[in-house]
């Protein structure tokens, strides 16, 4: 199995970028990305596009939109979507194109434009992510879908809306230190304890936002790598999970078993444990996702996500930072982009070029990123040399 | 009666009964003919054996609801788009209403509208009961109640 | 590079599929490369799910759907989208996945489910494959990018009305021996050529019609591919091109630059030449679209693909069989199926399996799905052993 | 005016001026400050040295009919969904008009209606002159003209 090497990192500004269509968000981060691996388009074999929403997007075939562009064509590229997760869906992707022999560099970008559409649009677009037939007849909405994790999560293992407050207050906390975040604000626990409610439990500071942006990273082969980058950070396992489409038919419905399936897919691949883990980027589209995700990866038993939390074991000085770029929920979450954002925050992290945020010494890092309530899950692990 | 009579959008199925068998008062399963594997919401193919020989079969009885929450801001459908319907549990615009997953004795779960008890009388292990609704509209949708 | 092939196949009834959903059309194909390859969806590591429009399918995250139906979660599953080229693209990219390593058996399915929208959203929805910000004001249509690549053609090669309608009368004509089609009609060159034109001058038999529809394949490693199966056919050229989004910025309007470039990877990866090929299924969405084929894809020279189908060398006994499926004309087109449906047919051509419409002795055969007008091309070359 | 006040969907986008000039009767393409690549449609980042400078730069004079068509079965849009607006060339339903791709001296070239000469007028390689149109209810488009 050919090693791969993330090469070039770039990050548009998350926000609700009214300045800019789909493609022009795209450009940002490929243009930052070719220049921070020193190469250009010319020398990138082919490309992998991942962009969550036709409807978002306004167009049928949205990444055909990006390669022209960029002005890429004739050379390869399509679109990858797994929802909120087909960021990570698409650098799974370019890592199979390399890794196969077929492309030596392969520029993977993201992007996602969610506010052409108005609010109740987006809701209703997103609420389809969850069982279009046997749920939206329900009038179920994405936060709807994890309000129901975070009762059953409540109820079983005693999480608190106190202990979801928390994680808000930690990821506005830093974001705060990215200047790239969509929302640049510290909040308290009593102001996300009093905003209003979205869908109950969870409040407006207990969910991300709709934001528009875009990310994008080069991959290489080790070959190439060596030649193009000092500072190459190596995917060293790959783990994909999926869940049933409906929550009805979890067997728990405080577990989401394709981030299980993924993460020790990944963790085998890779040869480390969750405790190896110096830095992680997990899928807080809201609060009581990251809740769910410290346990799923293993950084806390079941049911203790919430206590985590609560003892700041997340935090920079903690026993594992998490989210430390502000993670979807200050970021932002334009969520075909998300996953090549976590991607381009490990990096920093494992080059030691995240400034205020940095988790010093770090290592070893993992992206973890869901698509919609957890029907598809993408797990992956980061080491540098 | 069609099938977007219940589910609002997708029509095409080789489960249309169900809309049907709603409007006749009755929630239905399917059970596979080869495994006896039982499926709500229903499915016209068995995902354990893959076989395609499927009996429909009434769910009944009490259940305990495995979770819930009340949505304040729906999708565009329930909302504006709401106008040419009378909304299930609401005036003539979307109010919230609670939902709810009862889980079954057989293990089945079923989705519905809680629309009788207040949101915080609702906790999760409330003993309830799935019950098809008519709506003025003509649609059909399920409700859980006491 | 590990070898791949493909050793199970599976294809729906395509046509208007008002008696089933997207996920129960995606099951049929599943069910039936399964037991084809004699394995069960235990045996399977990975799927790739190839669907082109959530509008259509009234679903964010349509795969989900179908790994859900099939109960194949917790294993890794995401849609790869290229449009009308979305099966290939999923091809494509299942063959990633084994070459890789990441995987030895991977099942590729994909769906389309058209006719859940009227005719008026489905043309809207479709119209935006070209450029939704630049192309989309003028009311164009999926018909009328075609159209007007046809007023081009013969313009500049002298093509005729006839002999794009030839095509259809080919397509028809061999449609009539593929009991899976949409449609079971022979139609004269008269019929054609009176039928209304829908975007000039491509006429209603010069279209390929909106239909629904399924397939699935299963790809494997050598040793896996050795093990499963007796007549394993391999995928031994992969080629993938794009071209511009909107038409005004070809270069050459008659010439598809994506195919092009796919076709040249594709021969060159193979190590064959397009007189290598014994059987083809080529994208004739539009009549246009085979003739453009055939010059791509070097069955011609430029400018000769209507001299081609006028000199029957497409014809099951003349030079280069093409589409005896019948083609995305007869057989019909449900865009995203289309590609994996193309796998499915050149695997049976391979293995002799193709009945009345059996190219005699096929030792190699290729398969040519584009996305939109043009936007994204795949090309695969299938042999066997 | 808004840049969907051309675009009929798309709104955001740095290239928003363009709506405008249509309204002030130019049709502009951007030049790179940079390169000096010239684009039609006009982009805000220029793919061939990737830099963002870009000057506006108004495209005039005749050129030749590369394509056309004329469509009879339009998007919804145009179609029932057109209602809100005046159709710039029809009346009160969707009328077929014929469109096409306008090659320039300069090498760009500009999409647009054909709403004055006859379909079979028209043919590859006709002069036409690429004119702003702004339709009685407020929005712009283009039309290729004698
Ligand atoms: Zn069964
Ligand atoms: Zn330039």
């Amino acid at each position: 199995m050919r090693r791969v090497a993330i090469v070039g990192i770039g990050n548009g500004k998350f926000g609700i970028r009214k300045d800019a269509s789909l493609r022009e968000l795209a450009f940002e981060p490929v243009k930052e990305c070719l220049d921070d691996a020193g190469i250009s388009l010319g020398d990138v074999d082919s490309m992998v596009t991942g962009i969550a929403s036709d409807e978002f997007s306004l167009a049928f075939q949205p990444s055909a939109q990006i390669h022209d562009y960029l002005g890429f064509n004739p050379k390869p590229n399509f679109r990858v979507e797994g929802a909120c997760a087909s960021g990570s869906m698409a650098v799974r992707t370019g890592w199979l194109t390399v890794a196969s022999g077929i492309a030596d560099v392969v520029l993977v970008v993201a992007a996602e434009k969610m506010n052409e559409v108005n609010t109740g649009v987006a809701t209703e677009i997103l609420g389809r992510a969850g069982d279009s037939t046997w749920e939206y007849p329900f009038g179920t909405s994405f936060p709807g879908y994890y309000a129901m994790i975070a009762s059953a999560h409540m109820d079983r293992h005693g999480t608190t809306e106190e202990q979801l407050a928390m994680v808000a207050v930690k990821n506005h906390h830093y974001g705060m230190m990215n200047p790239l975040a969509h929302i640049q604000k510290e909040v308290s626990l009593e102001m996300v304890l009093n905003s209003f409610v979205v869908a109950h439990p969870l409040k407006l500071y207990d969910c991300c936002l709709i934001s528009d942006g875009a990310a994008a990273i080069i991959l290489a082969s080790e070959e190439k790598a060596k030649e193009i980058s000092k500072k190459p950070v190596w995917i060293t396992g790959l783990g994909c999970g999926t869940d049933t489409l409906g929550l009805n038919e979890r067997r728990d419905l405080t577990t989401l078993e394709g981030t299980v399936f993924a993460a020790n897919q990944a963790y085998k691949m890779a040869g480390v444990t969750p405790d190896d883990i110096d830095v992680a980027c997990v899928h807080d589209c809201f609060t009581i996702g990251e809740i769910c995700a410290y346990e799923d990866l293993g950084f806390c038993k079941k049911g203790e996500g919430g206590k985590m939390i609560e003892e700041k074991q997340t935090y920079l000085d903690g026993k594992i930072p998490v989210n430390v770029d502000g993670g979807l929920k200050s970021k932002g979450h334009p969520i075909g982009a998300t996953g090549v954002s976590m991607s381009v925050e490990i990096v920093k992290q494992l080059r030691e070029e995240a400034g205020k945020r940095q988790v010093k010494g770090a290592e070893t890092g993992l992206s973890h990123n869901i698509a919609g309530s957890g029907q598809a899950v993408a797990v992956h692990i980061y080491q540098r040399d | 009666m069609e099938f977007k009579d219940f589910s609002r959008s997708i029509n095409h199925t080789k489960l249309d009964k169900f809309a049907d068998y709603l409007a006749s008062g009755k929630i239905m399963g399917t059970t596979c003919k080869k495994c006896g594997s039982r499926y709500y919401p229903p499915r016209a193919d068995c995902k354990k054996c893959f076989s395609d020989g499927m009996d429909w079969v009434e769910l009944k009885g009490r259940g305990k609801l495995i979770t819930f929450t009340s949505i304040n801001v729906p999708p565009d459908y329930f909302d504006v788009g709401f106008k040419n319907l009378t909304p299930p549990f609401s005036k003539a615009r979307y109010t919230a209403c609670p939902i709810g997953i009862l889980r079954l004795d057989n293990g089945l779960s079923i989705m519905g509208w809680i629309p009788g008890i207040a949101l915080k009388e609702i906790s999760v292990g409330l003993e309830l009961v799935a019950v098809p609704v008519t709506l003025p509209d003509g649609t059909v949708t399920i409700k859980l109640c006491d």
